[in-house]
């Protein structure tokens, strides 16, 4: 098959989990990487090394261990940098997931500031985002008397761009959304949007949970008027461990942003009746960081860049494409989302007519295959299709087509194991 | 029997083609709504509590066999019994799902019900199964209140 | 000598880190734990096993991996509670670390609900707080218009409890203070301001990031109006991981308060125009949870149960009141704090006449000990006793006798090698 | 030399005891306050500018023997200066100390500077050796602002 990543089986040797057995003896076919991936030995690894020998407090600490556990610690923030061509690494700021990082954002538009958001504003999602992409905005205009507008969705999982020029306008002062959807795998438009809100003075805040693990992200490159003012993404998705985050802004923009969370690290100086800031990346990291998982994420982009991001996207079309054909010959299957491979991202929502999605993953289950069953943290975009639920299928850097013929063979038990025939 | 075998007994899947009291009717004291918030399944379902008896659960259920099974299981067992007992019968439901598999079902109690012990082995699905029994005792409580 | 913890020498064996050298070939020497503890290698193994066979989202997720790690997520919600003796599981949430709790409280109590703190309203702290308990309450005060006021200390590192009743009044909505100073080693009389507080109806908040490590905390055993409202501590403080933070509140309290981050997992349906949320714990935890941290963090509460909370109090109070005996034998050397070791927490403060913090550390770090230099993000403690920074030495579970006679040998080097006899 | 005494030089020891230039002067066009907030060291410093000259560098820190030298050293090397060769001996002590010990010193730049040199290999002193310095160049920046 073109476009696999060439070795696949020696770089499925570097993920222990994939050698385990599930459900009495058969092989883990893993395909619920959207939701979170696998880690490879070498992320594994800088963690086990780091923790037995380095361990110690960043920054405030000034002995050996310290400078050690500082110096792996900014070193990951500058692979981080590197990993999404960020301007500025000390744009770069770590959070705890994704979540975190779109609630730093949405949080601090709440108080005084240049950026303010009060009655009369605007701030605009979209129906196909995440939770974590429209309860924070929810929270911030409910709290602050602005208004929450949402691109709609056209039947073919894209965004509905028709209303553009009355959805965005000079009371915009938001527009936030999602790179790549995690349950219709769309792909939005992200400079051709950024470009519009920009025009309107509106601030851009791009979720790329979905696009950092498997597009080429290289924010230097993009023109100015087309560069998001916000980028997101949540360690775990890319191959690196839970508990971190990372929130690229806009050095401009965050220095106009009052803080989020307070306490040490973050501060310049305090006195019991008031407190300076720090400079960024500081000013958003209050506490002791997640320092472990910080080298974790280090190693783990690290490892992505080394595999190289456009060979992953290729393979990840390449099993999208194969998986899509394979799902066409089950009877009564539909796809939610966009048909055409290279316009979308890896996740293949889908249901099946007479199955529940709860049932339909159970059963893959008990044959080895884990998938996701349910609304995806997507609530509204099912709505839109008129579903309370669906089975998404998920693949990664480590799926190969022989999983996606065994997911497909699955299926078709699935069906005869109801009576659907 | 595999355990996927035990997960979907007949029973269920007789229940989950054809759910006994579906739909939603009058009269009724409470109307609850109730979601699992992990997968989105709900259920809105009425309680009609008169003289001591539960004299009528009706609802109106989105969601897998194992949910749409169990509500129509729990109304079976539930309508026209005293509402202790119906309680009593609640408890014992409850005991079956959390007892990971390891809790034997009395079949006196639960009658079909007993079909689900099979789930009580498989985490995930347990919320599943429960969803219209937590529904059910939080309306009659609603209505007991309401009569008050 | 009385009351070290029997079989130290095994005890140490269990932390791989300190088999490790410095300085060029010396052993490590660790006395900065009141910053960080170091891991025992069961909490490494646990995150390990976790990550190389376990891994995936929880709840989300319906297959047998999810299930795995939903049990083994949730399993250390219980370790943690019975850690803390809570009265319930519930009530226990994971925050990413000390800091993150801690703005919790304070962040939500800026929004409606019949906590909200407003302009006349006041928030009592105190001059030894960590910044992580100072600046998230000055943000609310300064953004609500609110009050914030706090208690003096006298001049051996108490707080100063004569004006009580003159800070602690009807106006007082939270009274938030440290169990043990990070900085001065001082036991605040928790029951004693707790009562006081619930007089006049403020809610408590505890920061026990100090004291988790080293004293037992048994919640159900209080009295109920001698119990805290809220109590925090952080993982890595308590030989676990960084990531990970806890905030244990009376489910009363937190049903009370509106949420804090918005998100996945803490909703219970999502439309467009409005979300409902989902009951505690979940409510308070927006995104993917630090899932590996949690295990690790069960593993480390765990570990220290296995040991007894009271023998690790009794192995510090040995080792303290040793060290302070070892200190008294420096010339110029002041200790900032309790002297009566009985009567403090670990760590231990100083400064020596004519050297500056830095240098000491500097010192002592040539020769393989590790000791904490500057304000110990506490400069209000600080400038309250007219210094800018100290020397900090803090031991745990795992430090020997012989560890301080050796920093007392460096102590009395480094007033040489600045030539200060 | 052990680490250690290639960190303290008896250069930069001297310095500490007895550091030239301190004490806050007048005139001055700015003064800036800079921390360093991992330990709390501190400096105010004032800069008087004139004729293109830095004519007068004053201080008060408080600090460890690192940041209170390298305020002292830093004074000596720029009061007296042009502001642009000022800049460039900035410049060079900014690339010395973030050599990580891998830059040779210029001595007919530096002078005193060059003892700052063991400094560079321990990465958390850095902070301390450079806080003076970066007062001065806000400072300088500042009072060049003022007069045009
Ligand atoms: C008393 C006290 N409170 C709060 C904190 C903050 O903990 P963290 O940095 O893990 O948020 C610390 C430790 O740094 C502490 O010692
Ligand atoms: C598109 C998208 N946004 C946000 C998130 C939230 O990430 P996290 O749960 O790590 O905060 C996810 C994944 O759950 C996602 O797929």
């Amino acid at each position: 098959m073109k476009g696999l990543l060439p070795e696949l089986e020696v770089i499925r040797k570097d993920f222990p989990i994939l050698e385990r057995t599930v459900s009495g003896g058969l092989p883990l076919i893993y395909l619920d990487s959207a939701n979170t991936s696998q880690k490879p030995q070498v992320v594994i690894d800088a963690m086990v090394d780091h923790l037995e020998h380095h361990n110690a407090n960043i920054a405030r600490a000034m002995h050996t261990l310290g400078a050690e556990s500082t110096e792996a610690f900014e070193a990951a923030r500058d692979k981080v940098a590197a990993f999404l061509g960020a301007p500025s690494r000390d744009e770069v700021i770590f959070t705890k997931n994704a979540s975190e990082a779109l609630n730093l954002i949405a949080g601090t538009l709440a108080w005084k500031g240049p950026r303010q958001v009060g009655e009369g504003d605007e701030v605009v999602i979209t129906e196909m985002e995440h939770h974590s992409n429209i309860v924070p905005w929810q929270l911030l205009t409910e709290r602050t008397g602005a208004t929450l507008r949402w691109f709609g969705l056209t039947d073919d999982g894209q965004l509905d761009l028709a209303d553009i020029d009355t959805l965005v306008t000079e009371r915009t002062k938001v527009v936030a959304f999602t790179w790549v959807s995690n349950m219709l795998g769309t792909i939005n438009p992200v400079a051709e949007l950024t470009r519009r809100a920009h025009e309107v003075g509106a601030i851009v805040v791009v979720d790329a949970s979905q696009a950092a693990p498997q597009l080429p992200i290289d924010l230097a490159a993009m023109a100015p008027e087309e560069r998001p003012d916000v980028v997101v993404f949540t360690g775990h998705k890319v191959v690196g461990p839970t508990g971190i985050g990372v929130l690229w802004g806009r050095a401009g923009l965050l220095g106009e942003l009052p803080p989020f969370l307070g306490g040490g690290e973050m501060i310049e100086t305090v006195r019991m009746e008031r407190s300076t800031y720090a400079p960024i990346p500081h000013k958003f990291e209050a506490g002791t960081p997640p320092i472990t998982e910080a080298i974790g994420l280090g190693a783990a982009v690290d490892y992505l860049g080394h595999l190289g991001l456009a060979a992953v996207r290729d393979h990840e079309h390449a099993i999208t494409a194969y998986a899509l054909d394979g799902l066409a010959t089950i009877p009564g299957l539909r796809v939610l989302g966009p048909l055409d491979p290279t316009r979308r991202g890896g996740a293949i929502s889908f249901e099946i007519d007479g199955v529940h999605p709860h049932d339909v993953a159970q059963v893959l289950d008990s044959r080895g295959i884990a998938v996701r069953a349910g609304h995806h943290c997507a609530r509204p975009a099912h709505a839109r299709f008129g579903v309370q639920s669906s089975t998404r299928m998920s693949s990664y850097l480590y799926t190969t087509p022989s999983e996606i013929d065994a997911l497909v063979e699955a299926l078709e038990y699935t069906r005869s194991y109801f009576k659907l025939d | 029997m595999s355990e996927l075998d035990a997960l979907y007994q007949e029973i269920i899947l007789d229940h989950y083609k054809n759910p006994h009291h579906a739909g939603l009717r009058d009269p009724f004291e409470a109307e609850v709504h109730h979601v699992n918030p992990t997968c989105g399944d709900e259920v809105t379902l009425r309680v009609h509590v008169a003289d001591g008896l539960v004299s009528d659960v009706s609802y109106d259920a989105v969601g897998c066999s194992i949910s749409q099974a169990s509500a129509s299981v729990m109304a079976d067992l539930v309508i026209g019994k005293p509402v202790d007992e119906a309680m009593a019968i609640h408890e014992s439901f409850l005991t079956l799902m959390q007892g990971k598999g390891q809790v034997e079902p009395d079949e006196d109690v639960l009658e079909d019900g007993i079909a689900f012990a099979g789930v009580a082995k498989f985490p995930a699905r347990v919320k599943c199964a429960l969803l219209s029994w937590m529904a059910w005792k939080d309306a009659t409580a609603q209505s007991l209140e309401t009569q008050s």
